[in-house]
């Protein structure tokens, strides 16, 4: 029972944090929702008897690819509508 | 209209996807009647004559090794192609986008973490083939330490001949395993050492030399991803 | 026996790792070293298959597991007669990129040569393996180094072009997973002989997803029509051997692929004439697009997709004539429209725009160029003397024999489409005056070797299509033998 | 009891795999931004992993792992939960993640050039 309860709620989690990840417009949030997603799946793998799976997904799934998202965001524009900030890369460039 | 047609396209492929995996089911026997499947194989194969005691290792390390080499050329090819993509001319290498200021707190907390993750890493691609992890979690475990060491440090820098040398000698390592097992057995990858007993850190002949070996692999090239990354500093966040 | 399949992947892997140390000792090496290896897998190509033809197919196991356990190469005639290519143009592409590159930072350099190595070798890799998921990893190979070449250039939209690949190629590989996991947990196994003696066991209607599945993935390496949006913008962004490398190279790898799913795994009655409606497709909306296009490159492009569609026609026929043409089709494609990737590259080597009407009048100043890239373009269209006319015939003759007089007059009318816009460009490098805002460029020696090479093969083969045809016969027996096949992997102890 | 819980989840998990997998090609195909359009490959990769992990799971199945105990006795081999997709989907894993990171890399190089992320105003990334 716990194990069923378990599993559905972990599943309902990794869809509500797909739907934000796609939904939200900073990047930044998005780039966690994408963390926690892969954070369920290493749970999921757990519990579906696939330890390697678990921990590599926790290893590069959390950490590498959020980092890296998180280093491109630092790198480029935070949010996906980027009026304001065009303008002044434009008034830049002129 | 363009959102529609989308939600259409994902509807009908959904409705296919859903289907065949609904078709075979879940958690229960799903091969067709009267196939022999090649898992029963692997997992008996593993005890004997591997005498591995994880079957995922057996299986990506031995039985699908030629997989495993192809992976970690896609590693290899995605530090070389990174590289290529943010080549700069030599002057402008250097600066480093930080992420944010580290307290001191976190950067003397990273330099304690640092020999401990560093041993992690290690110990899970040692023991493999007996364990959960491998070469793959072990070097991800690395490269997650000298993340913390790059972000704890604005000035620490991992240096580029090292890593390369260290990602060059692995695969070498693996590539030339391989070969050996070519010329004793044969064919590509063959195992030529005595297997040992099953539990016991020297068992499962080549399988452990080549796991150790992704390891070192994969650590050296992952760091070089964030190492390529972190050096890109992009135009207007000056 | 002269040597083994497995040194295909194993020799260049090894020379890859090796590749960066050895740069550390002397810089030139990094250009050097790629070459040897080509050179010397050409070599054992050549050996392989002349033994292949002569004694019968080479099953090569990996690891000392007989299949279906293991991973295994599959040498025989068709796989074999591709790889010889792929390797033959590989090399070629090599010498010429060799000077070309010469004015590249040692860094570039390096990642360029390691890059084009290992696009080959993932090509090879796809067209050797018998096994599906080790298939799926070679193309991801063949795909990340794309992604990197088709962005070499700093320019403006080399980047833009190398997103959408990569885009593209993200959604290929899912789709390529999917239907590799329905067949495996159908079938519990992976490997490509045992999968086609039980893929009759196999729901019928989860076939058909995996299949189409398949050929949606394969397709979009492969440029099938409404998947090849990625197509024209890597060929006009990337470097012109690059773009030589994909049409030669990575195309041929997914069509072998999609080739060996239709012919040997699955057992649809169906697939073929799904493959001439795709095929047909591709074909019209490939050569309608490509008359009007401006820019040479993307002119190639669009040009080299319609000749896949009509390589899928070609072997969607199903008959020993429709394969026939089909490879004799594929072998003509990568030799000329490499070619013509060489010779324009150069026609529009100083200009910016890559326009077509930048090419205006380049005959007088490189003759021999502007020679070879009308010869390339003659050859192509089909023209009597030249190698592209034997393919063409073959393609008729098999429509013919099949009784589709409609994709017969189809194929003629889109001949004629082919030798206006090809005739354009030739008509412009002809007879047009020079613009004087374009500077033409020499090419260089190696440049010029490459391109000579090019030319004499297509009117060796023109001339003397006997040269060839021989081997051709022995690969189309070879890829419709599907029981032999699956009894040459499977028997293995 | 059990079994109808069971006979829910056989639904629930790839079903939530499917939807996953769904959302992210929504985002890859609908969303202007180039980096949204990586997040969405990434989501994409997601939902594909846990459904290629489900296939080789066993309702009562241990992980594939022998203790001493699993030897003496070898019948257990069959309990066991299917090892080959658990090692496909690691390769996949470290592929994905390589593929993740061109892509970005990319990314970064697109905005050097334009300034912006939108994929309306990089001009010829029109589809």
């Amino acid at each position: 029972m716990i194990y069923f309860i378990l599993i559905s709620l972990l599943l309902l989690l990794m869809i509500a944090a797909s739907v934000y990840s796609i939904a939200q417009k900073d990047l930044l949030y998005a780039t966690m929702a994408t963390g926690i997603i892969s954070l369920i799946l290493s749970i999921l793998y757990y519990l579906l008897q696939a330890p390697d799976v678990a921990l590599t997904e926790a290893a590069i799934g959390v950490a590498l690819t959020t980092i890296i998202f998180v280093i491109t965001i630092r790198n480029t524009v935070r949010m996906e509508d980027e009026t304001d900030k065009k303008e002044k890369f434009k008034s830049a460039v002129k | 209209m363009k959102k529609v047609l989308v939600i259409l396209l994902l509807a009908t492929m959904g409705y296919y996807i859903a289907g065949s995996y609904f078709d075979i089911g879940f958690g229960q026997p799903h091969f067709v009647q009267g196939v022999k499947p090649v898992k029963d194989i692997y997992l008996a194969k593993t005890v004997k004559p591997l005498t591995v005691s994880n079957a995922v290792t057996s299986i990506v390390v031995n039985f699908r090794g030629f997989d495993t080499l192809g992976e970690v050329t896609v590693l290899f090819l995605a530090v070389t192609v990174l590289g290529s993509l943010l080549y700069k001319k030599r002057h402008a290498v250097g600066e480093r986008s930080v992420l944010f200021s580290a307290s001191s707190i976190v950067t003397s907390g990273s330099k304690l973490l640092f020999p401990a993750i560093i041993l992690l890493g290690a110990y899970v691609f040692i023991h493999g083939h007996l364990s959960p992890g491998g070469g793959f979690q072990g070097g991800v475990i690395i490269a997650s330490g000298f993340l913390l060491m790059l972000l704890a440090y604005e000035n620490y820098s991992v240096s580029h001949t090292a890593l390369s040398v260290v990602e060059s000698l692995a695969g070498i390592t693996f590539a030339g395993v391989g070969l050996l097992g070519f010329m004793h057995g044969g064919t590509f990858l063959q195992n030529f050492l005595p297997v040992g007993v099953l539990n016991n850190l020297f068992s499962g002949g080549v399988i452990p030399i080549i796991y150790i070996a992704v390891g070192f692999k994969v650590g050296a090239e992952l760091t070089g991803v964030i190492y390529t990354v972190l050096h890109e500093k992009g135009q207007s966040n000056g | 026996m002269v040597g083994t399949p497995v040194l295909f992947i194993a020799i260049p892997l090894m020379a890859a790792f090796l590749i960066p140390l050895l740069g550390m000792i002397w810089k030139e090496l990094v250009r050097i070293v790629p070459g040897l290896v080509l050179t010397y897998l050409l070599i054992l190509a050549i050996n392989l298959l002349n033994h292949v033809l002569v004694h019968g197919p080479i099953v090569e196991v990996i690891a000392g597991w007989v299949p279906p356990i293991g991973i295994n190469l599959v040498f025989n005639a068709f796989s074999g007669f591709l790889v010889t290519l792929m390797i033959f143009l590989g090399l070629l592409v090599w010498v010429y990129s060799y000077r070309f590159k010469r004015n590249v930072d040692y860094e570039p350099a390096l990642k360029y040569f390691l890059m084009l190595m290992m696009l080959i070798t993932g090509s090879v890799g796809i067209v050797l393996t018998g096994d599906i998921f080790n298939m799926f990893v070679f193309i991801e190979i063949t795909s990340i180094s794309a992604y990197g070449l088709t962005a070499f250039y700093k320019g403006r939209n080399s980047a833009e072009a190398s997103f959408k690949y990569v885009m593209m190629g993200s959604i290929a590989s899912t789709f390529l997973l999917l239907a590799i996991m329905i067949i495996y947990a159908q079938l519990g196994t992976l490997n490509m002989a045992d999968i086609a003696s039980k893929i009759h066991l196999m729901d019928p209607k989860l076939k058909i997803v995996s299949y189409i599945f398949f050929v949606v993935a394969l397709g979009i390496e492969a440029e099938i029509f409404p998947l090849n949006g990625w197509a024209p913008d890597a060929y006009a962004e990337a470097p012109g051997p690059v773009g030589a490398a994909f049409a030669g190279i990575v195309v041929k790898a997914a069509v072998y692929a999609i080739i060996r799913y239709t012919y040997t795994i699955f057992d649809l009655s169906g697939s073929f004439s799904f493959l001439i409606l795709i095929g047909m497709i591709t074909l019209i909306i490939a050569e309608t697009a490509a008359i009007r296009q401006e820019k040479l490159k993307r002119m190639l492009a669009y040009s080299s997709i319609g000749q896949m569609g009509l390589v899928l026609v070609a072997f969607g026929f199903g008959t020993k004539e429709g394969v026939f043409a089909a490879l004799f089709l594929m072998l003509n494609h990568a030799i000329i429209k490499s070619l013509l990737f060489f010779s324009g590259s150069y026609l529009t080597y100083n200009s910016t725009e890559k326009k077509i009407s930048e090419v205006n009048g380049m005959s007088k100043y490189l003759p021999i160029t502007s020679l070879l890239f009308a010869l390339g373009a003659f050859a192509i269209v089909g023209l009597p003397p030249f190698a592209g006319f034997w393919s063409k015939l073959a393609v008729l003759t098999a429509a013919a024999d099949s009784n589709m007089i409609l994709i017969m007059v189809l194929v003629l009318m889109v001949s004629v489409v082919e030798l206006v816009y090809y005739l354009r460009v030739v008509n412009r490098v002809y007879f047009f005056k020079k613009e004087a805002a374009v500077k033409p460029q020499k090419p260089t020696f190696n440049g010029l070797i490459v391109m000579l090479v090019l030319g004499a093969i297509i009117l060796l083969i023109g001339f003397y299509p006997d040269a060839v045809t021989g081997m051709l016969h022995k690969a189309t027996n070879s890829l419709m033998d599907k029981g032999q096949y699956i009894q040459n992997v499977l028997s293995l102890k | 009891m059990d079994s109808t819980l069971f006979s829910y989840l056989d639904y629930a998990v790839y079903g939530t795999a499917v939807l996953v997998m769904l959302i992210g090609f929504y985002g890859a195909m609908v969303k202007k931004s180039l980096l949204k359009i990586v997040i969405g490959l990434s989501v994409i990769d997601s939902g594909l992993n846990l459904l290629i992990v489900a296939i080789g799971y066993y309702k009562g199945g241990t992980a594939p792992i022998f203790s001493q105990g699993f030897i003496d006795n070898f019948k257990t081999v069959s309990k066991m939960t299917d090892p080959v997709p658990q090692a496909l989907v690691l390769t996949a894993i470290v592929i994905g993640f390589g593929v993740t990171a061109v892509a970005l890399a990319l990314v970064i190089r697109l905005y050097r050039h334009h300034g912006t992320l939108n994929i309306d105003e990089i001009k010829d990334l029109k589809w």
